[in-house]
């Protein structure tokens, strides 16, 4: 399936759920936080949530900030 | 003497310096100024995972430290909606019920957006957030943030990075005298003097990052801030002397001297 | 990390903060204050011997301190005669070798005589006193004074009792530039960030009297000062970052958050 | 040389002096300042017509002074809605395309609440006013105000009456740097050097009031805020030195004058 | 209104500029700055005579001035003797009873030798001078040598040609308060702005070079000086308001706007 | 007609033009502004504008201000 | 012997020793500086120093300075 | 006569007036202030001043100066 992730195309080879993809790209889950269009999905969702072809995904983490 | 707490919502913070983690050389370097500076509560950016940059993940190392909390800032957020989205993507990952609201159109400045920012707050604020807006020293705005809920107000000293320390003091002044919630300046402190002249002017906080993050030796500019706080809110309590007009000797003027040359 | 020793002739201080013991509203107040600034070298002054007013002799309290050392003023002297004779009694009493030369003949503003200052200092230095001048934040005059063998420079930072702080700055940085002898503000400091910031300006030490005796707390303000100095040290040595004229972010402006709006 | 004319919308002002008529002891008063002053745009207020005190009304004076036109401020509006009918009242009287927005809810401090004022400027740009807002030293608001259409913005430089001066001119030189409309200084001003100030950071006018109002000798000071106002332009075109860390002489330092001592 | 002439000693001046003649590009320019400022009173030092550099010698083109006096400095001198004998070559020169006293050894900061200048004031004062010396920001040291003789004294702003202006202002405030003699800025100004700031602090005059002879265009600065100091003077005279602590109101905060929603 | 002007109540006894009004209370047109009910009338406005019992009238005039 | 105390007349009824004078006025000797006609007296010169009719003596004391 | 003008070493071939040099050297003597060895030479007394060899003349104008 084809997604945005992060601005990048990236192809996804996993059952569709946010938390395929988070394996499959090796993500860190307990670090990550993440948007599907815009929607945020929190990590209860991860298991359950459906990804569509095109969808964005922003997975998103902690780095320094004033 | 009883323990000097500062009550922000329902939280109780035991350091009046907040810390910003950004620009540090090294993830050891900031966690090492974070100790020494004695602050419990430290800001975080987000920004999108990268497999390659995985050791910038400030998640693992902060959550390791101990009575530190964190507070997610809205960077890079250019509208209320954007600052709204950010506030909820920081509390998914940090559990933390504070965020740093920061709408700073312009890249040139950075300096805060009052009209978004406002917008924002009132969103935020239903929500459940502690609301800790960066702002202008604009005392209405100030006024307004406060009426409608944030927790705190964090108006500026000088543009981010400057280090022009407390240019906007007069305003900053006012902003204090009418407050009813912690006033925190955020942004310009280049100098623990310039930190100790916020808490004797009666600012309830401050929060330092470039002025720390940037020193030849941060651990040690943590230190001397932690310092330079405690000193000044110190001397606000112990109720600084007034200026004077005339010289007042602290010595008897005394006339021996001359009494008895012969 | 090795002690922070300030040296002043032969003498070494622990402490980079003196005081004055003018103008408290008792002597203990006075001894609690001094404990609690972790001076080591306090100012007095001599005063005629008045039966009916022995408790305002010092000598019995002060030399109950430990660690603490004297410094004799020669105050009330008007020109540089009364100021070595000053000096000569004030050395009998305390047998300290320190001596804090003032001569300031005019009572509406105490700013000190650079004439007179400099011819006391030349006999006192014949004499074997460490001399440390109150003078004007006058950079050639402490070239002068330096170079004819006093052992540190006073420089004022505003009028006595004033608590205008540094309003000499600009001479006192040229001052410390040029010095090869400890620079000490002494007089106008008011508050704990002033003292922090003549330290970060590069100051070896200050001296403190009315911000600390007519606070509303001296011992508090004598604590206060101390962590002020200390802050202001520590951020000295642990190298302050330059101010600039352009705001520099410190966190990343991303932009993903306005990147996925349908 | 060619007129130095100051644009505001499409109306030309040969003055960079604008003049508050309120606190002058008397009508008289007031208009020898307005003419010492060389000012060309004058601000005034409504007030419910009072026939027992008819001698306040304004319209009549002012209406014979030649080459000044009228700018009626919104002042006692609380809100967005009441500046607007303030605004188009004001119009009414006056004729005038002019009209200075000020919204300042807190009788205490009299400063601008920029919320409302945005959302007023909005709704008086649509009715073809040239609006010239008072409001805080904001830079993103000073900006916002602009792209929205305000012919002006004027930031302010302390608090309406006080007299502090540029206080925040830090963040006016970042409004001026910004900017693409004329740039004013409004409130604070207390004297014609802090006018000259203001024109050499490059502002394109000021504003006084008080400063005028109340001096020994209105007319006077008038004078001399019109000379600061033109020296501080003059200076700002004539290109101002840089300044320097070093002292850079400004006589030869030859040494014939040690050459020949024998 | 009647003239305001500056006395100093029997001497009257119709301006409060005094002009360096110093630093400019062309002899022409330093010229037309001259005619641009109105200054009565310009200072020029002595420089051997090489015949190659015929152009630099400005007695002819000075000579040519209507209304203009000079006054020779004593530049270059180290201490008094060498001071008092360019003072001597001076006035041979200039037939003017004015000289500039200065005596500044090191030419890293160009300050002046309180102790040089003093011995030399005492001797060229008996030789009738009318002795101006350039001197710290030393209060006591003006008030001697107002009281030896000297018929101006001049403290300094900041170093010569560092344009940081007014930075010893608060003992420049105590040297006015205590002074029968006119008290000049000399040196450090950069602006008009500063030059009227000192008028309005009540200095009788202000000596300026660098800002003018580094300006773009050096005679528009010199007619911007002009200004500057006429607008800083006529403050004076004209009362400034005081400053206050609470905002006090120039419009009335009338009711009517919110009086009549229905 | 029971008024009320300027926040005081008023019986006016003209034709209940806003002109006659401005007559009545000897006001200088010239220097006058009005409001009735919160909205501004015209001066053109003044000769055929009619008021009601109970309206609230404004008349504002200019006093220095800053 | 007449003396002159800071600046007071003083009868002196001892021996004419410094040492006496200060025994006589209380002073806690530990704790005082002395001036005899402006020169300063060591304390081991306050036995063997003696005083002449119409001496200035001076009595001086730590107080608080700054 | 030799002699040290302006620090440099000056072969004088008149007749040894302060005058004389002044017009050897092309000096504008209305503009010129003149010491020899350390002292101040009027300009009146330059006719009648003789000079003496390996005597230092220091010359001077006025130039730009603050």
């Amino acid at each position: 399936m084809k997604l945005i992730v992060n601005g990048e195309p990236h192809e996804h080879l996993g059952n569709g759920s946010v938390d395929a993809l988070l394996e499959e790209l090796g993500a860190n889950k307990a670090h990550t936080a993440l948007m599907v269009n815009g929607d945020v999905i929190p990590a209860e969702d991860w298991t359950t949530a459906t990804l569509n072809g095109n969808d964005e995904i922003e997975m998103l983490v902690f780095v320094g900030g004033g | 003497m009883v323990k000097d707490v500062l009550k922000i919502g329902d939280q109780e913070l035991g350091s009046r310096l907040f810390l910003g983690t950004g620009k540090f050389s090294s993830t050891q370097m900031m966690i090492d100024a974070v100790k020494a500076s004695g602050t419990e509560l430290v800001t975080v950016a987000l920004r999108r995972f990268n497999r390659e940059q995985a050791e910038d993940d400030l998640y693992g190392p902060l959550s390791e430290l101990k009575n530190v909390q964190l507070m997610p800032n809205t960077s890079g957020a250019m509208n209320a909606k954007e600052a709204v989205r950010a506030a909820i993507l920081g509390r998914e990952l940090s559990k933390s019920p504070f965020v740093k609201l920061e709408i700073h159109p312009n890249p040139h400045h950075l300096l805060p957006d009052p009209i978004e920012t406002y917008a924002a707050a009132i969103e935020l604020v239903k929500q459940d957030f502690l609301v800790l807006p960066y702002i202008p020293a604009d005392p209405v705005l100030a006024k307004r943030l406060e009426d409608i809920g944030c927790a705190a107000v964090m108006p500026l000293g000088a543009a981010i990075g400057t280090g022009k320390g407390l240019s906007t003091a007069e305003m900053i002044k006012i902003i204090i005298r009418d407050a009813n919630v912690p006033v925190v300046v955020d942004a310009g402190l280049r100098s623990p003097s310039e930190a100790a002249c916020a808490l004797e002017m009666g600012c309830d906080a401050v929060l330092v990052n470039s002025a720390i993050a940037v020193a030849d030796d941060p651990a040690a500019m943590g230190a001397a801030f932690k310092m330079g706080v405690e000193a000044g809110r110190a001397a606000q309590l112990a109720g600084l002397m007034p200026t004077s007009e005339v010289a007042l000797a602290s010595s008897p003027l005394t006339s021996f001297l001359s009494s008895n040359d012969k």
